[in-house]
């Protein structure tokens, strides 16, 4: 059989034009994807069944038996956390958002280590964005900086920005300028018109140093700032000045390295400045499939995006205090759910090291870094190939994944919502 | 079957013409029936106010606009914190809180219907996904079509078949209720950074006018015999002397419906400006509701802002970016393809603020200078002027020109010049408030037919029950116990349910949401239209097939359908 | 009267304690209060031995001493407004949010968010703060509006940051960003300083040692003599890619950009 | 040599994302980037082991070349290489240092571990 426009769940683009054939409970052929669209599709090899970790290594367990013995974990703890839900529907999420607020459990998703920091920064002013169909159709200035979306995010240059047929750019190459900015030459930075290389670490002196040019101070800035000549900086402010519509692209170059949410803020308030001239608008480029709805979701709920503490029984929210990160780190939570995620290898190592302390459990189609760590790994459905549900794109924009074949395995919401009743039982979520 | 008896009810219903009789009311399975067995449930609301359920026709509560008001405000999260409690989840937020926030204190408050404000159709499913879980309110949808590119193509080929042909496609595929207008013309032009100053200046590229967007989707609107009108947020909004645009845009609509208005005008009060610059703005609600009086085919909202700190967020991105360049505070922006914008920014309205004290004025005049309370409904625009919960000291004001009086002598001196406000002498009654409060938002959404504002028998049992005795209450003395018995309902009861007591929540919600399905001729529906078709999977940037909102994300859909005169 | 407080052993000594109840006003009533130990509700009594010496009519005349393990004991003194709280150790997170009289004393390390949103008092830590020393609320466009925070060791990042008025001294040095969004009030850094009062939009800063990183949209705008300490400073305008009224002082020896 | 550690997502990464405890992620994810100088220097070739070490630990990697990386640079692709030596301070932000570590680079005899060897150096067992 074959699908048409099948949803990608891979990354924050979710493109949604694949086509994909299948067989029965399996995945033949994928078209139109990305090559890791088509891994997300075609190697997709699960855990069989939930596992437990004993003394003499796993053991294969029940559902029933696993889901009972996660919500007794939980049911004990003094300060449990439950983290991941970027790779799953918006249902799972909402489910564990409900069941964070009946523990007393600090709930935190991915953005925690991808763009939390840029949250932080809206959180300070704001964010003149758009959807990805605005750049699409109208901008003649493109700027991805501190990002490389050849590798992390393969299609967005073909399908919104600088190879993308627009209305107002019918001939998208050769009418829009493309800039890029970061501290290493990539496949991103070969295709660019003006290549910005900075010295690590230099973002914000640079950004700071863009927003004083366009405010007409240039008189003030160095002839070099962290590795770029004041002679480039001048000719991209008048670029983006001249510009019909610009839009800046921005990934972890900016939110991982030092200063962080003000490297962020810095480019925010750059596009402010330039929209006083003409149109701009700034967009990160999300990671996981749905860690934009995972922020979605946890702010309609509890008003706060991401690292949400209800161990007082409402919610507190402090970045820096209630993340995953920095719970791990300092040793603070006696017990974890992970959903729809591998900490164990994205977390620096003393944060991951904490989970094996603890009673850990993951809810995952895949085996991955985390089980080793865990006590417990319950396998599910992947949203997007065997689940249906919602996510949202990078943009805002909320699309439903679709469900392509069917592999027997439970949804992760309805472990979920078990786990829940489990606990509670009065209020369904 | 569950029954329910309210006895000893002070009923105001004023579209059965009901006002202040001391009644019973009789409840099955959710509507108003004639009589109940002696196994019904009993409430003696002991002769207190007893009103059909509050419904706001003009409120931003759901979707990717008001949560990114959300995600944007940890500051605002920190005030209005409530634990779980019974059935009441956690809550966060003042001005902009949580859907459940939102929902607890709206049913508290006895408000058992909303109407969000704006949902642009490419982010429908997050609305509806919103609308789920603020579960104690119906909920309707009104549907952006200000910078819709279909929708401007067909006005500028004069083709009102057409137009109408897209906004029941798009009604159909967003869930939608009822056609939303915000700043015509100008949400495109601010794909460009630009924004329209008259009615009759050409959105760039698309050489249509706001005028004819508007007054093509009024005659569309009808030809799909929609239940609401068009919905419109003038353009110009906030900016001193706009008033005129008012006019203008007032002039231009046909009275075409005798069941209802023609034409909607919202938040008002932010379009009744006189004055050239924010140094001689003043009031023109006068010339304003002059123009009201005379043309029934209008009905407008107030707008009212009230004194504190909130949110202002709209569709009109161009206006929310001339507010910024005045408060320098955040700023978030977010254009939505081939269809409209957002702008959000927060601001605080201050008594110590000339401009902020005639706005507050001029709301307050236009609802004391309109003749008929059916023609000027109660709103905010929450949170643009001030957050729902102050809807009871608005009541108060309009009900006690002591209370407005004293609360003038703290404003900025020049209010009394630039206004007319000292000047007013009426006082509404409970029967105009009952009106501005939920009747005439019932029979101006058009939800009267479903059972919606009114108590009569078949209707939804959606009742609000106040701790107030009208007889015993003088509202222009006592105004401080009006602004305390509707802050806070003895009973709101929802489809036969009581579902909040003393502002307490007591049960799960379990709302419905309404929606229209305009049935158009085979031969004009869009998803036939190969040119139609061919733009959309060529410019939007998500495929025509995964657009429309599958029936699962309205658990409780309630299709209204209608036939078009096409 | 004096309130000692000192810590018990714990099973679980990482969980973090919240005890915004540990102000001095709250024991003019006694000591039956309540803290949270992770998402549990505790007694004062189950998480510390408590002596009480003297007695007190007024609360300004309170002294609340706390010794052990505090170290993990978060939003003590918030919004205290009198008497004095003395910490012989370390402190967690959030000591001192909002309050707006009386005195802090902390002879060991403070952690992140010292002083938060604070209005008036005093508080003198003797080790070092953490991050956000002095500082305010995500999305809160002030941060400290007033009182005193005195640091003799070292602050770490974003130190008070939004600062809005009041005195922030730092005997030691800073991390990166000491001043940001600072819109008002007085920051003296005695010690070094990386990227100092970036995006500042008014207030004073005065920096005694080396600045790294300085940004490149400060304008040298003169020099100053500092008489107290006989130093000269070079004074800089900014920041100019914000509408920057604010002045930063910086000695003028050792400067690297 | 002194480095700056730098970490960042790429295609093949990407692909085997989802199978963390194979061969092939193993390899990708192990890879430590260098200018070809920076190489040259360390007197090392491609496939050679080094021993990248940071305040938080270190970790043997396998260098390979690569044009577009600066000079006193590396660059591994996130994940548990990069993060057995990343630091988990967050400066009051919630967000590691993953794209700014100072990081000492030498070459080594010793073997690239498995990513089920790395978890299980921190108390796990691989299932």
């Amino acid at each position: 059989m074959i699908e048409q426009d099948v949803v990608c769940p891979f990354c924050g683009c979710l493109c949604d034009d694949l086509e994909i054939e299948t067989d029965g409970a399996r995945i033949v052929r994928v078209k139109n994807g990305c090559s890791l669209a088509e891994a997300t599709f075609m190697n997709d090899t699960r855990l069989p069944a939930p596992i437990r970790r004993t003394e003499a290594g796993w053991e294969e367990i029940s559902y029933d038996e696993a889901i009972s013995e996660t919500a007794e974990i939980l049911r004990e703890a003094d300060r449990p956390l439950l983290y991941g839900w970027s790779s799953t529907h918006g249902e799972t999420q909402s489910i564990g958002v409900h069941i964070a607020e009946l523990i007393g459990a600090v709930i935190d998703n991915t953005s925690t280590v991808c763009h939390g920091p840029s949250i932080l920064a809206i959180q300070e002013v704001g964010h003149p964005g758009c959807t990805l169909g605005q750049v699409k159709n109208r901008a003649d200035v493109i700027i991805y900086w501190g990002c490389n979306p050849v590798e992390a995010h393969p299609r967005h240059m073909s399908r919104y920005t600088t190879f993308a047929t627009g209305f107002f750019v019918p001939e998208a190459q050769r009418e829009r300028t493309v800039i890029v900015v970061d501290t290493r030459r990539t496949d991103t930075t070969n295709i660019a018109d003006e290549f910005v290389q900075i010295e690590h670490g230099g973002d914000y002196a640079v950004l700071s140093a863009l927003r004083a040019i366009v405010r007409g101070k240039a008189h003030v800035i160095p002839a070099s700032v962290a590795g770029v000549a004041k002679e480039q900086l001048v000719r991209i402010a008048e670029i983006c000045k001249n510009a019909k519509f610009g839009a800046i692209f921005f990934g972890l170059g900016l939110t991982m390295s030092r200063g962080k949410y003000k490297n962020v803020r810095n480019a925010i308030e750059l596009t402010d400045e330039l929209s006083r001239h003409t149109k701009f608008v700034i967009s990160p480029l999300r990671g996981h499939g749905n860690v934009y709805g995972s922020n979605e979701v946890f702010t309609w709920m509890t008003g706060y995006p991401f690292a949400v503490d209800f161990a007082r029984g409402i919610a507190f929210y402090n970045p820096g205090e209630t993340t995953a990160v920095d719970i791990l780190r300092r040793g603070e939570c006696d017990a974890a759910l992970i959903v729809a995620s591998d900490p164990g290898a994205n977390f620096p190592r003393a944060a991951a090291a904490h989970l094996a302390k603890i009673p850990t459990v993951v809810i995952d189609p895949h085996v991955n870094a985390t089980t080793a760590l865990s006590r417990i790994h319950i396998p599910c459905t992947a949203a997007g190939i065997d689940a249906a549900g919602t996510a949202y794109r990078m943009d805002g924009i909320p699309i439903r994944l679709k469900k392509v074949i069917d592999r027997g395995y439970p949804d992760d919401a309805e472990i979920l919502r078990k786990i829940y009743d489990r606990l509670d039982g009065g209020m369904g979520p | 079957m569950t029954e329910l008896w309210v006895k000893n009810a002070c009923v105001i219903d004023p579209i059965r013409g009901i006002n202040g009789e001391i009644m019973d009311i009789a409840i099955r399975d959710g509507r108003i029936v004639e009589s109940v067995s002696d196994r019904a449930d009993v409430i003696d609301a002991h002769r207190c106010l007893t009103l059909p359920g509050g419904i706001d026709s003009h409120t931003h509560v759901s979707g990717t606009k008001v949560n990114f008001g959300r995600y944007m405000s940890p500051e605002d999260m920190r005030a209005g914190r409530t634990k779980r409690r019974g059935k009441m989840h956690v809550t966060s937020g003042y001005y902009v809180p949580t859907t459940f926030g939102n929902s607890y204190r709206y049913s508290a408050m006895g408000y058992t219907t909303l109407l969000e404000g704006a949902m642009a159709p490419l982010e429908a499913r997050h609305t509806h996904e919103e609308f789920t879980a603020t579960p104690h309110q119906d909920m309707l949808a009104n549907t952006l079509f200000d910078g819709n590119w279909a929708v401007m193509d067909a006005v500028r080929e004069h083709d009102v078949r057409k137009a109408a042909a897209v906004v029941a496609w798009t009604l159909n595929a967003a869930r939608g209720y009822a056609i939303k207008l915000t700043n015509p013309g100008g949400t495109e032009a601010w794909g460009w950074g630009d924004d329209l100053t008259s009615i009759h200046e050409q959105v760039p590229h698309f050489a249509v006018t706001p005028a004819e967007i508007i007054t093509t989707l009024i005659q569309a609107n009808e030809l799909l015999r929609l239940p609401h009108s068009v919905h419109l947020h003038c353009n110009n909004l906030g900016k001193p002397g706009n008033y005129q645009t008012t006019l203008d845009t007032f002039e231009l609509v046909p009275d075409l419906n005798p069941a209802r208005q023609s034409l909607y005008a919202t938040h008002v009060q932010f379009h009744a400006y006189g004055g050239g610059t924010w140094r001689n703005i003043c009031s023109k609600a006068e010339e304003i509701t002059r123009s009201i009086n005379s043309k029934p085919q209008i009905v407008m909202d107030m707008g009212q802002i009230m004194f504190c700190r909130t949110m202002t967020m709209t569709a009109d991105g161009p206006m929310e970016f001339n507010l910024h360049c005045l408060h320098h505070n955040k700023w978030s922006n977010h254009d939505v393809e081939l269809e409209t914008g957002s702008g959000i920014i927060p601001v605080t309205y201050s008594k110590k603020s000339a401009v902020n004290c005639i706005m507050w004025a001029i709301g307050l005049e236009l609802a004391l200078l309109t003749k008929s309370p059916w023609q000027c409904l109660l709103e905010t625009d929450n949170p643009n002027g001030a957050p729902f919960v102050k809807y009871p000291e608005i009541i108060g004001l309009l009900m006690s020109k002591r209370y407005r009086d004293e609360e003038c002598a703290t404003l900025h001196a020049e209010t009394e010049k630039r206004t007319s406000l000292w000047a007013l002498e009426r006082e509404l009654d409970w029967h105009e408030i009952a009106v501005m409060t939920r009747a005439g938002q019932a029979k101006a959404l058009g939800i009267a037919s479903q059972g919606k504002g009114h108590l009569g028998i078949g209707a939804e049992a959606d009742i609000a029950i106040y701790p107030i005795r009208t007889d015993m209450v003088d509202p222009a003395r006592e105004y401080r116990k009006v602004v305390e018995g509707f802050q806070k309902t003895r009973y709101t009861i929802k489809r036969g349910r009581v579902v909040s007591r003393d502002g307490e929540i007591i049960v799960d919600g379990a709302n419905a949401t309404f929606w229209v399905n305009a049935k158009v001729p085979e031969d004009i529906r869009m998803e036939n239209d190969k040119e139609f078709i061919r733009r959309f999977e060529q410019f939007y940037t998500v495929r025509m097939s995964n657009y429309p909102v599958q029936d699962l994300y309205l658990p409780r859909g309630r299709c209204i359908e209608t036939e078009a005169m096409l | 009267m004096r309130v000692i407080l000192e810590s018990k052993v714990r099973k679980k000594p990482s969980l973090p304690i919240e005890a915004e109840a540990i102000i001095p006003r709250n024991f003019l009533k006694g000591t039956d209060l309540v803290v949270f130990e992770g998402n549990k509700e505790r007694t004062l009594s189950e998480l510390f031995w408590i002596f009480v010496e003297g007695t007190a009519v007024s609360p300004e005349n309170i002294e609340v001493v706390l010794k052990g393990d505090t170290s993990r004991i978060k939003r003590v003194g918030e919004y205290m407004d009198t008497g004095t709280i003395l910490i012989e150790g370390d402190i967690g997170m959030h000591c001192g949010n909002f309050m707006s009289g009386g005195t802090i004393e902390i002879r060991g390390s403070a952690d992140a968010w010292l002083g938060r949103e604070m209005r008036g008092g005093t508080i003198v830590c003797r080790g070092n703060a953490g991050h956000y020393c002095a500082t305010g609320y995500r999305g809160e466009k002030k941060g400290m509006q007033g009182g005193t925070v005195e640091v003799f060791g070292n602050a770490g990042d974003f130190c008070a940051e939004y600062l809005a008025g009041g005195t922030v001294h730092i005997h030691g040095h800073t991390g990166d960003f000491p001043g940001v969004e600072m819109r008002g009030g007085e920051l003296l850094i005695e010690g070094d300083a990386t990227r100092p009062c970036g995006n500042m939009k008014n207030g004073s800063c005065v920096i005694l040692g080396t600045v790294h990183d300085l940004l490149p949209t400060f304008e040298k705008s003169g020099t100053h003599l500092l008489p107290e300490r006989n130093l000269e400073m070079d004074v800089y305008t900014g920041d100019v890619a914000n509408r920057g009224k604010g002045t930063m002082m910086v000695a003028s020896r050792a400067l690297r950009r | 040599m002194r480095c700056i550690l730098n970490t960042g997502r790429s295609v093949p990464q990407g692909t085997a994302v989802e199978h963390k405890l194979s061969d092939v992620y193993r390899s990708i994810a192990s890879a430590c980037f260098l200018n070809p100088v920076d190489l040259m220097i360390l007197g090392i070739e491609d496939g050679d082991r080094v021993r990248v070490t940071t305040p938080a630990g270190y970790v043997i990697l396998t260098a390979r070349p690569a044009e577009g990386v600066a000079r006193n640079e590396c660059f591994v692709t996130i994940g548990p290489y990069a993060n057995h030596i990343i630091s988990s301070e967050t400066q009051g932000t919630g967000m590691p240092d993953f794209k700014s570590q100072d990081a000492d680079v030498e070459p080594t005899e010793e073997a690239v571990k498995s990513v089920g060897e790395l978890m299980e150096a921190i108390g796990g067992v691989r299932p």
